[in-house]
């Protein structure tokens, strides 16, 4: 919310002003009212405007914050809704900008639309890397982020060449990046999209970052960061809430994570785990104001190769996933977890992965590696991967014509039995209720009580007067009925 | 076996790379070079392939990538000769035992549980490695450490600080900390693991320090000396074979450790 | 002939005694009545019975030759027949071995039939490779010959440990390699068999050689000397009919060779050209007196895999195959011409190239290399291969149920338009004469009169009274019905 | 343009292997050794790799093949820097001409058809290759050498013996004789060039030899010495090229013979 209202910048030790303010806040009144009114109270109080200059005052310890009421909260309100308000109209202008540069460049010509990671550690090797990927046909390009990030309470600063297996997302890099893929789609005369993370403990913050620097899709699950980063069940519910309001409101696509869960569980056991947390995740967008072709909803190809017809059950799983939710862009995962150092063995396996994907019309097909099981990829792997899709969708990407399940056959069975297995799972949850299920392992076999986990602190019950100028702007209505209209991103349809 | 014995065993010390004649020699090689694709570029590659030993080096494929990029697949004839008997193998020097045999000696000999404690430490969150040794699930159908009654078994899950581990190890008094590192880019897991090693050695005297292993896809067993750990497991491991080493290192010859 | 007579051997400079005594017959008495009258009649006059010493004589010119006429015609006649006789039925009674061990130790499980190729240059090498092969999955074991092998007059004596991409094939190999595999039947209870070729310019005794070492399978078309080897075409199509009459009767499945076709023409413009050749090898196969289930006739995956939708026109191509020729066991062949140095898209190719078998029911599958455009295979290149045919065989064996040609669509467009450019071609072929066609270069855009070509000298009309006991006896009634019977070689339905 | 100008235009002189980051130095290597799987064969494995170069060595994949043999495959961080200054490359040190330009030097120049000879020799049949260069098809888009007016092309087609070729060289008074050679197991290529080489250099006086040119995908174009001819091509020649050589060679600039 204070990112919208502007508050940028980091201390000498690289903590944001933002953290710093915030914790002041916390410090002296709590959480329980929202920080909005006692920093625009504040703000009042000492005659400024500039959030970051108070929240630098306030580090130093020179502010005293209070919760204020009658006519100075009613002024602080006001003053919150504006600073805000003009946060969000940033964000509705990217979204416009997006919508004139997709108009302008054009979308990619085929489904699914290409998908592809560069993860060097190192923003300024991941431009041309990224680029490259782009010239090679990445529609999508996906920055990864370093592994500890996610359990980071902040949102570091500035351009960052640092960083295990990616480097941080940081609204100066987001810049970079978007501005490199800029002049790609320039160049390429396709409009090249840009991918993160909204996860972890700076969710809401990432997205607000995401929506003001115009990224085009982010990483964004319901239970990931329960499940996969430990943290409080509660706190993650609570923010994947308010992150998809904001994603609805930048027209951004989600990517939810149901890939995760086959890395840890068996693809052919769990299967309808993957149903069911697509429908939850379907379900909490929804809620929460995106529309069906925001959602990049998560599946994955993970059945161990040695398992007899194991390529007639991925069909049957990704098929089901299209007929459940036929308008959204379907993000389909390549294997991972059976790709092992044989790389010759693992290029193969991603060409049957990529044939399901354009024989199932897949939306989004994350491109799979060689290396999977080797090394964070490197500059050739992405070539060799990025070939691997273009032959096969060019060689059989009219296959889906010629296939059709056997009516009561193998396929059909399989899929059936998988529907089954999560209407079943998902009576057993409504009878108990979701945090129960998730604290018993049901989803990718972690045990996560809604007690536990990181970021339990930041978790606070709202007190009475609690006040958040950005989830009642997100939540006006017309809101939701503007993003029900941008189901492709079509420029015609985006409001004026 | 020892090296040397597998040495003798197999008949020949010195071998080469086998494409389809013996002693042929020949090797596959991939490589991208950061030079536009010419002719240039092409000699380029041969001249690396050269450096590496391999003459003649039959410059198969050369694709341009982007800009400024050019990947070589080469094949060719390597010219070093591989020396069996100089092979340095950290060789299993500890009977392999049953859960049942580890439950005996240790319930004889120790007289109390031993105590384990494990974590992926740093940033990795990659647990499923960790879980396979300790959980009583299991991997390759052996039960995890969980599953031996005398062993006390903690795990301390993902994303562990040092100081974290340090102080476990300390609550539980841990006879053993077990740590798991798979992310390496950046050699990130060398260096977690000699933050983790460091840190013990600072933290308690050497007499009172738990047996320190690592584990994970990517080591080399040979550096523990380097890491400053007891013993280093690789891709494949399965509890059983930690299991044997735990009793071996800290029951039967304690010495060793 | 002469082989089935017992000839063996050869001279200190590894000319083979039967070549020297066809030449001194040659030399004498010409070609025009066969070699057996010439031969026969000398044996009896020099009162000997082992041929091989015969020709060690005439070698050292000291045994004169006529043409026989009355009662000696008829008593050479007579011997001829008894001495070819023993031969054949040597050969039958490999045919009865071999029916006894695939008893014994079971055919294949699957389908298509794993074919695998070993090339090293000496066949003491070979022999460890092909049992890996066997021990890895392959059912079917190449031997490939040396380049120069097919031009020779001759069949080179004894093991051999040279050659160019291949060493020579010899009877004594035959039975090195034969032994050996029948070794690794017994270990892996599935009968593993072998291949050579009766192709070149000793096609018929090549097919002898078989014959008599137990072969399972020859590479033989009825036009690829001609094509490829620029062979007389009229000697070839003589050569192949005594070739095939002599694989009749040993129960030997032949390999046609229209993938070779599809290496020096394209595989989309000249599709056609196989189908008709396919068409060809039938009738001359069936003429000869095979039976369908000794059709392995070829075709190949060679479309250039930039052409869009091309993996559906090999679908296409690989159907109508199997359509016009439902009971043979077609001969599938990987990817050639467009693979290239990339063996990481080499094994992709392969990958799709082995679905097509599966989803086609093709009968044999020659396992694709990814280092085709590089070097004969290493050991790696065939277990890499094997690996990525059992993971197809294994992850999508059963996908064929599920495959449908969309009634009137891409698939059955293509496969109609390819048969109806081959029954035009052959209404071309049937106005001139398929001798016309091959000279104007109709196969493989290959061009070969009639009057060309090496091997020409050996060609001679028949004389009056022109004798070949070996054509008589296996033209005999009775043996076409027999090979007709054996049409999966079950044991049950062999010959007494 | 020269190696050394090309040098110079790159504006670097060094480089390494590039994985995911500059200076990096990351290969990929791939090889079968004649040893059963077991952890020597891995130490022997990673013992190639390092003298190969590389170094740290990361083992990422062993598999036994048969009985007595393990393929792997390594990947890791070769030392070895890779000099562009040093690369020798075999550039094209002529013009490239249209067939328009060829015909009309040949004409005005020569005053008589250029005659050139072609062939696969040995027991090589593949033509393909040397079809693509010779016949009027041509390659890549361009037509081959039979479709200059001013050149005279005699193709033997395959599996021509060297007295053969002499004899017909002789015969068709050859400017030129191209040889093509795509079969290289156990170096038959090189041998069959060699034979060839030294045919010519037997049959005919030093002046009166026609220009040797052989062809195919895996020769190394700095060989011309060694194998006695006067230029080698090598993967994805155009007749274009071979056209505008022989022009450079026997018309514009004789003394290069
Ligand atoms: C599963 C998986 C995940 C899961 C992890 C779930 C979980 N709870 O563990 C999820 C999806 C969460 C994940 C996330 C990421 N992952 Co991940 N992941 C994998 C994957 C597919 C399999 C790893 C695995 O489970 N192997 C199976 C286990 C049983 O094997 P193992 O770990 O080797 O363990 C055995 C031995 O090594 C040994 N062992 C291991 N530890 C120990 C410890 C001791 C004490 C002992 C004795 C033995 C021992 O015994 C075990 C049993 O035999 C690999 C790719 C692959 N196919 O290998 C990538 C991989 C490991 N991941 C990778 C990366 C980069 C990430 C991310 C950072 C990507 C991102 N930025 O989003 C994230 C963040 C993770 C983080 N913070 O660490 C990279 C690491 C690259 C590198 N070499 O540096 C890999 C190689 C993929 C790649 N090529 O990019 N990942
Ligand atoms: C087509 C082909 C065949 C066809 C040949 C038809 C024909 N009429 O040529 C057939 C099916 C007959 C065949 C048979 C065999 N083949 Co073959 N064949 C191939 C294949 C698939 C393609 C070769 C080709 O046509 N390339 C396209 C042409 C245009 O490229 P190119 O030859 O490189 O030519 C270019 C340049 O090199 C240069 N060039 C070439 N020659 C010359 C000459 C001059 C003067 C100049 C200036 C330039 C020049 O210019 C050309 C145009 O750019 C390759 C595998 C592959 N994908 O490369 C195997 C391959 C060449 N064959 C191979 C083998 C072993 C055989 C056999 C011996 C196998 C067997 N025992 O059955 C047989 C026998 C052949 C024999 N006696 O030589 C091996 C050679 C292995 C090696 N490195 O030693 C290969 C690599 C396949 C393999 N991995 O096993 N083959
Ligand atoms: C939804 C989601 N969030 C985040 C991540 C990445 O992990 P981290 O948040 O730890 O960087 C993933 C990994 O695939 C994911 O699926
Ligand atoms: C029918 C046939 N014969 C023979 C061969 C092999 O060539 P050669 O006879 O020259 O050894 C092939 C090659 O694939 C073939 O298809």
């Amino acid at each position: 919310m204070l990112r919208l209202a502007g508050v940028s910048g980091a201390d000498p030790d690289g903590i944001p002003w933002v953290n710093r303010l915030v914790d002041a806040v916390v410090a002296e009144v709590g959480l329980g009212h929202g920080v909005a009114l006692p920093v625009f109270d504040a703000l009042a109080r000492e005659g400024m405007t500039d959030v970051t200059l108070l929240a630098q005052k306030a580090a130093a310890g020179s502010v005293r914050f209070a919760v204020p009421s009658g006519r100075a909260a009613t002024a602080a309100r006001k003053a919150a809704r504006q600073s805000v308000g003009a946060g969000i109209r940033r964000i509705d202008r990217r979204r416009v900008e997006r919508d004139r540069l997709v108009k302008r460049f054009g979308d990619p010509k085929q489904r699914p639309w290409i998908y592809l990671i560069v993860a060097t550690g190192d923003i300024y090797e991941d431009i041309p890397q990224a680029q490259a990927a782009a010239r090679a046909g990445a529609d999508v390009i996906a920055v990864i982020r370093s592994t500890g990030q996610s359990l980071l309470d902040y949102v570091p600063e500035g351009a960052t060449r640092e960083g295990f297996a990616g480097t941080y997302a940081t609204q100066e890099n987001f810049r970079l990046m978007r501005a490199a893929l800029d002049q790609s789609s320039k160049e390429l005369g396709r409009y090249v999209r840009l991918t993160n993370y909204a996860s972890g403990l700076c969710m809401p913050e990432m997205a607000a970052l995401a929506g003001l620097e115009r990224l085009d899709m982010m990483l964004n699950d319901s239970m990931y960061g329960i499940l996969f980063r430990d943290i409080n069940p509660i706190r993650t519910f609570v923010d994947q809430r308010f992150s998809r309001q904001v994603h609805a409101r930048a027209g951004i696509i989600i990517n939810t994570g149901e890939d995760n869960y086959l890395t840890t569980a068996d693809a052919v056991d769990e299967a309808h785990t993957v149903t069911v947390s697509q429908l939850l995740n379907e379900y909490f967008a929804h809620e929460a104001g995106l529309a069906d072709a925001q959602l990049g909803l998560g599946h994955a190809f993970e059945i161990n190769p040695e398992v007899p017809e194991s390529f007639r059950l991925e069909l049957a799983h990704a098929l089901l996933a299209r007929e459940l939710f036929p308008d959204a862009p379907l993000k389909w995962m390549p294997p991972t977890k059976h790709m092992t150092g044989d790389v010759f063995r693992g290029n193969l396996l991603d060409g049957f992965f990529n044939l399901v994907g354009t024989m199932t019309g897949q939306g989004i097909l994350l491109v799979g590696m060689m290396t999977e099981a080797v090394v964070t990829p490197w500059l050739s792997d992405r070539d060799i991967a990025l070939q691997n899709v273009r032959y096969v969708l060019n060689a059989a990407g009219g296959l889906h014509e010629d296939f059709v399940p056997a009516p009561g056959g193998f396929i059909q069975q399989r899929a059936n039995r998988v529907l089954s297995e999560a209407v079943d799972l998902l009576e057993r949850i409504g009878d108990q209720s979701l945090l129960t299920a998730i604290a018993e392992g049901t989803f990718g076999i972690m045990k996560r009580p809604a007690d536990r986990g990181k970021g339990l602190a930041g978790v606070a019950a709202h007190e009475d007067g609690y006040f958040n100028p950005a989830t009642e702007i997100l939540e006006a209505p017309g809101v939701r009925g503007m993003s029900e209209r941008v189901p492709q991103s079509r420029p015609e349809e985006v409001q004026p | 076996m020892t090296a040397e014995q597998a040495g003798a065993d197999a008949g020949k010390k010195v071998v080469r790379p086998y494409g389809d004649t013996t002693g042929d020699g020949m090797v596959q090689v991939s490589f991208t070079l950061p030079v536009p694709h010419d002719k240039r570029a092409e000699g380029a590659a041969v001249q690396l392939a050269n450096r590496m030993g391999i003459d003649p080096a039959m410059l198969v494929h050369a694709k341009p990538i982007g800009d400024g990029f050019t990947f070589f697949v080469v094949y060719g004839r390597v010219n070093h000769l591989v020396d069996l008997a100089a092979v340095q193998v950290v060789e299993r020097d500890f009977p392999l035992l049953s859960a049942k045999e580890v439950n005996a000696l240790v319930k004889q000999r120790l007289r109390r549980k031993l105590s384990v404690v494990g974590a992926c430490i740093g940033t990795d969150a990659h647990t499923v490695g960790i879980d396979a040794i300790l959980n009583v699930k299991g991997i390759a159908g052996e039960k995890g450490l969980e599953y031996y009654r005398e062993l006390k078994v903690t795990n301390l899950g993902a994303q562990v600080s040092v100081p974290e581990l340090v102080e476990a190890a300390r609550v539980e008094k841990a006879d053993a900390v077990l740590v798991s590192q798979v992310v390496t880019q950046r050699d990130a897991h060398l260096h977690n693991t000699r933050e983790m090693s460091a840190a013990f050695r600072e933290a308690m005297p050497a007499g009172k320090r738990p047996l320190l292993i690592v584990g994970g896809p990517r080591f080399d067993e040979a550096m523990t000396d380097e890491l400053g750990v007891d013993r280093i497991f690789g891709r494949g491991t399965t509890p059983g074979e930690v299991a044997s080493y735990l009793v071996h290192a800290l029951v039967t010859d304690r010495k060793a450790k």
